[in-house]
This record gives C-alpha cells, structure tokens and sequence, in this order.
C-alpha cells in the first residue's frame, strides 16, 4: 500500500506533474529575463519579484480567453494535438531522474527501464508528428507553411540528436538513463581521485557531443537561430497562428515542459544529472538545468534566423558527419576505459 | 557570433528601458506639448484661429472685444506653435507637458476664459 | 497556376510589413515565382487638399506625409515654393536646413538597421540599434520640441535657432553615434547568420535598375551613382566635403553597406555644419496669407529613400495651383518586384524592406481619406472573394 | 555638366525636331530646363534623348488639369540634369502614347495619371487602377478641376461632408 502512495506522490507532485509544471514556468521566466537582460532591456517586472508569476499569469489569461475554432479546420485533429504536444513530454519527464521521495540523497526517477533512453527520443520526435499534424489541420495557409517547415526540420536536426545521445549509453553500457547517470557520477568520483589522460580524452569528446545536442535542442525546440516555423516576419506565428484561448495556453506550457525536459536531458547525459556532492540530488538538478536554460537562451539572443534550407543543408553537411565522427570516437574509447 | 562580447557587457549594466510610471523622463525645454493662455494679454484678434492648419482653435462669444476665450481642440492640434509665433500679444503658448491621455473626447478640449475688461462702471448716479 | 502553387498574400496587415500595402505572392513550395504589388491602402489625397490651403498650412501637411522623411518632404516643398517665389532665404537657415536634413538621416537609417535585423530574426541587433538611435532622437527633441515632426524649414527660411553654447555638447554626440556606427558596421560584415541571410540575396545587376529607375540607397546597393546631393547639388551640398557611397553588390548586404555607410557621412555632415555655420538672420518674414507670384520649380532633394521631387505650380494666388509630390518608394517598387521573383518566401521580408518602404508617401495622389472604413470593407471582402477562388482551384 | 552644356542639349531637342513641335523652352538655372513637346512627336523625343544624351531615369509623371487642356509632365534626368518635357493634350480625347517600353520606368506613373487625371496611355502593358479605391466610380478622376473636396465625397459616399461633421 505504502508503494502505491509513494509512486503516487512521485508521479503527481514531487518529481512529476506538478514540480515539472512550476519548473517549467520558472524556466519559461529565466529564459524571458536572461534574453532581456542580455538585450539591455528589462524584462518581465510587475507580476511577483521581478516578474517571477508572469509565465503562470500568461498562462491563466490564455485560459480565460475565447477558444475559436476556424471553420476551415479538420476540427478533431485541430482540437487534440494540443493535448498531445502537452502530454508528451510531460512522459518523457518520468524517465528523467530526479530525486527519489524515500531516501533523501539517492535519485531513482519515477519509472525506469532498460532502454528508457530511447523511450525519451521517441517521444520527441513523435511531438514533432504532433505539431506537424496541428499546423496542417488549422486549414490557415500560414498554418500549412509552418508545419511543413517543423517536418524539414526534423529531417535536418532528427539524426544528429539521436546519435550523439547514444555516446553516453555507450561509454556506460546501458539503455538506462538512470544507470548512465549513475556511471556518470561513479567515472567523474573515479577520475577526480586519479586523474588520467584518458579521462580528459573522454571529457573533450563528451564536450564536443554536449555542442552538437544543444544545436538540434536549439532546433526542437524552435529557439531563435532556428525558429522559422514561427517565423514572426514571414508566417505570422507558423503553425500556432490559429490557436487561441485553452489550446494555445497548453501549447506554451508544452513548450515549456519540452524545454525543462531538453534541459533535463542534457544534464542527465553530460553533466551527471541530479549527482553532486553536497546538496541534495533535486537541488543540483535545478541548478544545471537552469544553467543549461541560460545557455540555450544566450544562443537563442546571439543569432539571426536561418532559412529553412539553410538549416537542412547546413545539417546534411556539418552537423550529422560531427555527430559520426563523435560517436566513433565515444565507440574507440568505450574499447579503452 | 560577433555581438557575445556585447551581450555579456550590457547583461549587468543597467536596462536601457525605463519603467515609465514610476521612473519619468525629464522633457528638454523646447519641447511643444499642451497649451497655457494668459487671460489679459489676449485681446481677442482671432488671427492664433486664422492661422492654424487644422482649425482647432475656435473664439468663444466672436471675434474682437465680444470675445470671452479661447477653445483648443487638442484632438485636432498638430502642435506645430504656429499659434504661438503669429499671436501679437504672447497670450498663447505651448508648454513642456506632454501627458495629454484623456478617458472622453470632451476633456481633450481646453477651455481658456479671457478676464473680462473692467466694465466701465455705471456713472455714479446722482445721490 | 500549377496546381503545387499558392498564392500568400502579405499585407495589409502583416506583422513584417508595417506599410499599409498588400503583395501577393505566387509561390511554387518555397521560392516567390510572380509578385503582384497592390498599392494605395493608405491614400490621404494630400495633393488635392494642399490645392486647398495657403502655403503655410501646406506646410504641415507636407511634414505628414510620411512619418520618417518629414523633414526632407518640408525641405523639398519649401525649396520649391521658394523658387516658384523667387524668394531667398539667409545662409545661416540654409546651414540649419542641411543640419536636420542629415540628423534626420541618420534617424531614418538607424531605424532601418532595426528593421532590418528584426526582418532576418536578429531581435538583439534590433534593440541595440534602436537604444543607440535615441541619441539623434533626443538631439532633434532638444532642438525641434518634437521627437519626429520637426516643422524646422519654413518658407523663408527656418523656424528655430541653434544655440551656441550647445555645440560642444552635440560634438559629443555626434562623435557617439559614429562610434557605434562603426561597431554595427563591424557586427554586420562579421555576423555570420547575418550574411547568410543577406548575400546574394534579392540581387538585381546594374542594368536593370537603370532600366526600371531605381533610386536612392536601393540603387546605390547595385552601383548606380544617383545621390541628388552629388549628381545636382541643393542648398549648400557643393562646399560640403564628402563621399558619394555606392557598393557593387547588388543584393540586400550592399543595402546595409550603403546605408550605414550613409550614416557615418551624414554625421561627418553635422559636424562640418556646426564647425562653419555663420551668424545672422534665420528667416525672412513671409506672412502667411501673403501670396506668391506666378511660376512654377521642380525642387529635387535626396530623402533617405531616394530622390524626391516637389512639382509645383503657382498662379498667384496665396493657394498653389497644383503641388505634385513624388515619394522615392514608389520609383523603388519595380525594382524591388524584380528582386523578390525567385528568392525564397523567408527572404520576402527582408527584400522589401530592402527598399525601406515607405507606402505612407506614395499614396498620396488621389482623395479617399474618411473612406477608410469602406476599403476596409472592400479588403476583407476582396479577400473573401479571393479566399473563394483559390479554394476552387 | 556645366550651363553651357545643358542649354546645348536643349537646342539639340529643338534642332532634331523643329520650332513648331518643340517650343517654349527655358533653363532657369543649373540642372533644371522645361520644354514642351507635342504629343505625335513624344516617344521620339524620349527615345532621341536617352539614346544621345542619356535621359535613361524617368523621375516621375504629373498631370496637370490647365483649365482649357490637360497637360502631362514628364520629369526625365540624366546625371543630374533635370529636363521636364510638357506634353499638352485636348481635353476631348484625353489620351497619350505609353513610353513604357522606352523607359520602363513610367510603368507606374502611367498608371497613375491615369487614375487621376483620366489620361490614358496607349500601349501600356496593364493599364489597371494603381491608387484610386476597387470600386471607385469610373468617371470620377478626382485631380480634374471641376471636381472638388466636396462633390467627390458626396457621389463616392453619399454623406454630407463640412469642417464641423464630426
């Protein structure tokens, strides 16, 4: 009986729903006020200390607005993908380990599996599907553009994203993220205590795959240098032009719970997830997502916009024989270490 | 890639941007914003009327002595202070304020009353 | 039209165009295969109305005509009647004329950079740019009393004085805007995405825009020498030393060259005006019920967009007989409708605002003001009705 | 290009096609210079101009209602030599040959005279409404002086239209 509350309380407050949620608005506010400060202006400010509440006033004001449905619209479609694009990656965050509610200093994510790594990466790209699916059925023919744009997209930044993030699985033999990150912290311990060359090799080669993930999460999540499928000067809002109201709210927090969890994967395959000495587990996982939120909204501040055929060409051509060569690398010194 | 530098620069220095309310921009004093009359001075002559290009001033009561004011419609104004140069006797002119947001359309037209010239008194009747 | 083509029509009410006119694209997947311009959304009949009023109340409407090249429209128009009138006008207001002509300059182009930058995405640049901006904006409050409409040139001469004392302190000023001028200029050519999205795109060669009359920045980005103020000097731009800017280019990054470029020589304008303007009279009192005698002056002024011309004719009356305006954006729209076939939908914003349009002054010709609620019945019923046809196809 | 240079260039105008076809001409100052040019000999003096004296920029076309014709001035410039050709045209059969396809140019302006002024240019490639609204009458060219403010909005909208109508 006592399992069945704690796996309860897992799933719907702590490490789950709940906490994935207001993280997920904290981090739609930290990336708002460091693009801001980063362009000299202010930022959100009235809602709560500097402006702290006002993802979850945006998000209210949107569920109170009027929810139309265009009559051009493929009208099931257009109503549940926004379920959809919400539900997802709320899914894919269970896989994720944060912090286990019994014992205060060990993470055991919700539910996890031999092969969850996967689990994640299909999750994701099936969004996409979802997203594409939203676009075409909202009948608006700024709506189709954008949505064939998120499907060229995927094709562009869909490869590269899964290899490199099998590099991690390799060096710690394991489909499991929980078991990479569990390896993660035992190879950092092992290496700090006798620093070898071999562990800075894997270190570099690690760096380079840390790179290459958060350009495509630059890409999946649709942030600045690669955000033509809601180009605001081109297609008016690309595949969201038509939603309004409840859909549109659950799309932001959506996009919200899709940037906690690029975040949360970054930190649990490259930066040894919710591991760190002295804190508690939850603690240092927010502190390097928010770190790895910082970083995608430095890059989204520092660019311009590609063209579309600029990002798939530019993929075809440097991002996926990187992402090659990386993971070639990562199999040559699994062999070693 | 070029702006980094920049960016990080301008990350801890203060926001360009003002919080409007509650922080105000000092106005420079040349600035053309809402008018001011002097009751005495104006004497009514109607040219500050004649001149404007977007007939937003009106007389009140006629022109010449029968005038009792002056009506500045700020909804029509453009603020250009033609009025101001071509009015002989500087009753008209245009102040640094620029705040002029009204919640109805009447507000947004200003009343100016001209000080009556001392009537000449009744001649003091013969007790 | 095949059938994998669709037609998108941008405006009038688009986020990335900001002017009131519609273009409507054919496109085939992603490239721009016909373009169709439809001007005339935001026409004031200003001609027709100035036929209707004395000169000195021409000149506010002439200042309205657009928002960003007021001072340049009040330029021309004063510059014309003054020549239909044989009138002169002081030295010391000829020097203050060239000033706010060149500060205006640097405003109008500095917002371009903006503009543009938000076109390809680039927000940041957009900020920074229009931060920096706010010190000419400041500098024209200082002196003008107005932010935009400066109402500066009068006919007869100008309306305000520079005062001495102050100089030294627009120095500073001045030397601050080209010091960040410089540093965009170095962003611009650095930027990689900003090249990406700006070389080779929206090219159009020399000939062509000699054959389609192209005018201003827009065609000095494909190397055609057109700046009024070299080719046919106004009010004192003979003694002033500077360059004649044109790039080779052609595409939208010799347009960013051009412009920014402009702007580091209109500052070094400025300040030749501050270090020689002699003292003395600013106008020449012209009353403004006084009439002008028969005649008539076409006055051409290089306006940040391109050449512009007042046509002007008098009869005698205090009310000009007919008063034609042409607003450099409307020479620009072949041209502009020549670079944008082929290029891809994402670059239709930043080739138009290539040109930095300004349909505010090129529909100024016939009279349809209050109408604005019936052409806006007609858009969305236009539309409906287009809206029809497409899905019949 | 000094004085000389462009008052020469005038008289070339006159010498290539006559007193009575090429009149009224006058230089002003530098870099401005009127002529008016009849209507049959138009294109030529176009086309005669950008081929020998580089007349290739067409600035802008005006139309201009003269109570007793219309009159269309052409604003060409070569360099920065402003030369405005004025071309008087009957008031009953207001029409006028296209220069389009010398300088392509004057698509627009064209198209606009037309609107405005009712003149219209033969030989232009789609002589459709530029600037006047989709369904403003056709009759109504509204630079034409017997129109005035008045009358046009009174036939366009059917509403009294004064300076005190709100």
């Amino acid at each position: 009986m006592s399992g069945l509350i704690t796996t309860l309380i897992a799933v719907l407050v702590f490490p789950g729903l709940f906490f994935i949620l207001t993280y997920g608005l904290f981090a739609q506010w930290v990336s708002r006020k460091a693009a801001a400060r980063l362009q000299n202006r202010q930022g959100p400010l009235h809602t709560g200390w500097q402006g702290i509440l006002q993802p979850l006033a945006d998000f209210i004001k949107l569920v109170a607005k009027e929810d139309i449905t265009p009559a051009a619209a493929n009208k099931t479609v257009f109503n549940f993908t926004p379920l959809f694009i919400f539900a997802l990656p709320l899914a894919a965050t269970f896989l994720i380990p944060i912090q286990s509610i019994t014992n205060l200093w060990s993470w055991t994510p919700v539910a996890s599996f031999e092969g969850d790594l996967i689990m994640v990466l299909f999750l994701m790209s099936i969004v996409v599907l979802a997203i594409f699916l939203a676009g075409w059925s909202s009948g608006n023919l700024f709506g189709a553009v954008g949505a064939t744009r998120v499907a060229f997209m995927m094709l562009a930044y869909e490869i590269p994203l899964s290899l490199v993030a099998i590099g991690p699985a390799i060096l710690a033999r394991s489909l499991s993220i929980n078991s990479i990150v569990n390896w993660q912290a035992e190879s950092v311990a092992a290496f700090l205590a006798a620093p070898n060359l071999w562990g800075l090799v894997t270190g570099m080669v690690l760096f380079i795959g840390f790179a290459i993930y958060v350009i495509c999460l630059l890409a999946e999540l649709e942030m600045r240098p690669f955000d033509m499928s809601e180009a605001e000067t081109e297609i008016v809002h690309g595949w969201q032009v038509e939603y309004s109201g409840k859909k549109l709210a659950l799309l932001n927090a959506g996009h919200d719970v899709k940037m906690v969890l690029a975040a949360a994967l970054l930190t649990s395959l490259f930066l040894g997830g919710p591991a760190g000495p002295v804190l508690p587990p939850f603690i240092w996982f927010i502190l390097k997502t928010t770190f790895c939120v910082l970083i995608l909204s430095n890059l989204s501040v520092l660019f311009a916009r590609f063209r579309i055929d600029q990002l798939v060409s530019g993929a075809w051509r440097y991002l996926v024989p990187l992402a090659v060569l990386q993971v070639m690398a990562v199999v040559a010194l699994s062999g070693v270490i | 890639m070029a702006m980094e530098r920049e960016l990080l620069k301008n990350a801890f220095r203060k926001p360009a941007t003002l919080i409007y309310p509650f922080e105000k921009v000092e106005p420079p004093e040349g600035l053309r914003g809402k008018h001011d009359y002097d009751g005495d001075k104006c004497i009514g002559c109607g040219l500050c009327a004649r001149v404007c290009p977007s007939f937003a001033i009106t007389l009140k009561g006629g022109p010449g002595p029968k005038c009792t004011g002056l009506l500045v419609d700020l909804g029509k104004c453009l603020f250009c202070q033609q009025c101001e140069e071509v009015c002989p006797k500087e009753a008209l002119w245009l102040t640094t304020a620029y705040e002029l947001a009204v919640l109805n359309k009447k507000d947004c037209i200003l009343d100016f009353n001209r000080t009556p010239p001392p009537q000449p008194q009744a001649p003091p009747k013969k007790a | 039209m095949s059938d994998r083509q669709f037609v998108i029509p941008i405006g009038p009410q688009h986020p990335a165009l900001k002017e009131p006119t519609s273009f409507y694209f054919t496109v085939d997947g992603e490239t721009v295969v016909d373009v169709e311009p439809r001007i005339g959304y935001n026409h004031r009949g200003i001609e027709k109305a100035m036929e209707s009023r004395n000169y000195i109340q021409n000149l506010y409407i002439t200042e309205r005509v657009c928002g960003i090249c007021s001072n340049a429209h009040q330029t021309a128009y004063t510059g014309a009647v003054e020549e239909a009138g044989g009138i002169q006008i002081p030295e010391r207001a000829k020097y203050i004329r060239v000033f706010f002509h060149e500060l205006e300059r640097i405003h109008s182009h500095l917002l371009w950079l903006g503009v543009a930058a938000h076109e390809i995405g680039f927000d940041t640049m957009f900020y920074y740019v229009w931060r920096d901006r706010e010190l000419v904006m400041d500098l024209l409050e200082e002196i003008s009393g107005n932010r935009v409409n400066y109402a500066i040139p009068t006919v007869g001469g100008v309306r305000r004085d520079l005062q001495k004392d102050k100089f030294p302190k627009w120095h500073k000023i001045l030397d601050a805007l080209a010091e960040r001028t410089n540093y965009y200029i170095k962003v611009a050519s650095t930027e990689q995405t900003i090249l990406d999205r700006a070389i080779g795109v929206g090219y159009l060669s020399k000939e062509d825009m000699i054959r389609l009359s192209g005018v201003g920045p827009n065609a000095r980005s494909s190397g055609v020498p057109c700046d009024t103020r070299k080719t046919a000097p106004y009010l004192l731009y003979d003694e002033i030393p500077f360059e004649h800017i044109h790039v080779d280019n052609g595409d939208v990054l010799g347009q960013v060259l051009v412009r920014v470029l402009e702007t580091l020589e209109s500052v070094k304008i400025c300040k030749w005006v501050l270090d020689h303007i002699p003292d003395g009279e600013i106008t020449t009192k012209f009353n403004p019920l006084s009439k002008i005698q028969e005649g008539e002056a076409a006055y051409i002024v290089e306006a940040q967009r391109g050449e512009l011309i007042h046509y002007t004719i008098s009869d005698g009356r205090n009310m000009p007989y007919r008063h034609k305006i042409r607003a450099p954006t409307l020479a620009n729209i072949p041209s502009v409708v020549e670079r944008l076939k082929g290029g891809y939908i994402a670059d239709i914003p930043i080739v138009l605002a290539g040109i930095d349009p300004c349909f505010s002054c090129t529909d100024r010709m016939a009279f349809y003001d209050e109408g604005k609620d019936k052409s806006w019945a007609w858009d969305g019923e236009q539309l409906r009705r287009h809206g029809l046809e497409w899905y019949k196809k | 290009m000094s004085i000389e240079e462009q008052i020469n260039v005038v008289k070339d105008l006159v010498n290539e096609f006559g007193e009575d076809s090429v009149y009224d001409t006058k230089n002003p100052r530098l870099y401005k210079a009127f002529a008016t040019v009849k209507r049959e000999k138009l294109r030529d003096a176009v086309k005669y101009l950008k081929e020998s004296h580089g007349f290739v920029h067409i600035i802008t076309i005006t139309g201009v209602d003269m109570k007793d014709r219309y009159e269309l001035v052409y604003h060409l410039r070569s360099g920065g030599f402003n030369l405005n050709l004025k071309v008087p045209v009957p008031k009953d059969d207001p029409k006028v040959p296209s220069i389009t396809d010398i300088l392509n140019g004057a698509i627009l302006y064209e198209r606009e005279v037309n609107d405005l002024l009712g003149v219209f240019p033969e030989g232009h490639p789609d002589p459709k409404r530029l600037v006047l609204d989709y369904d403003w009458p056709e009759e109504i060219h509204p630079l034409r002086k017997e129109w005035d403010v008045q009358t046009i909005r009174e036939k366009v909208d059917g509403k009294k239209w004064g300076k005190d109508v709100e």
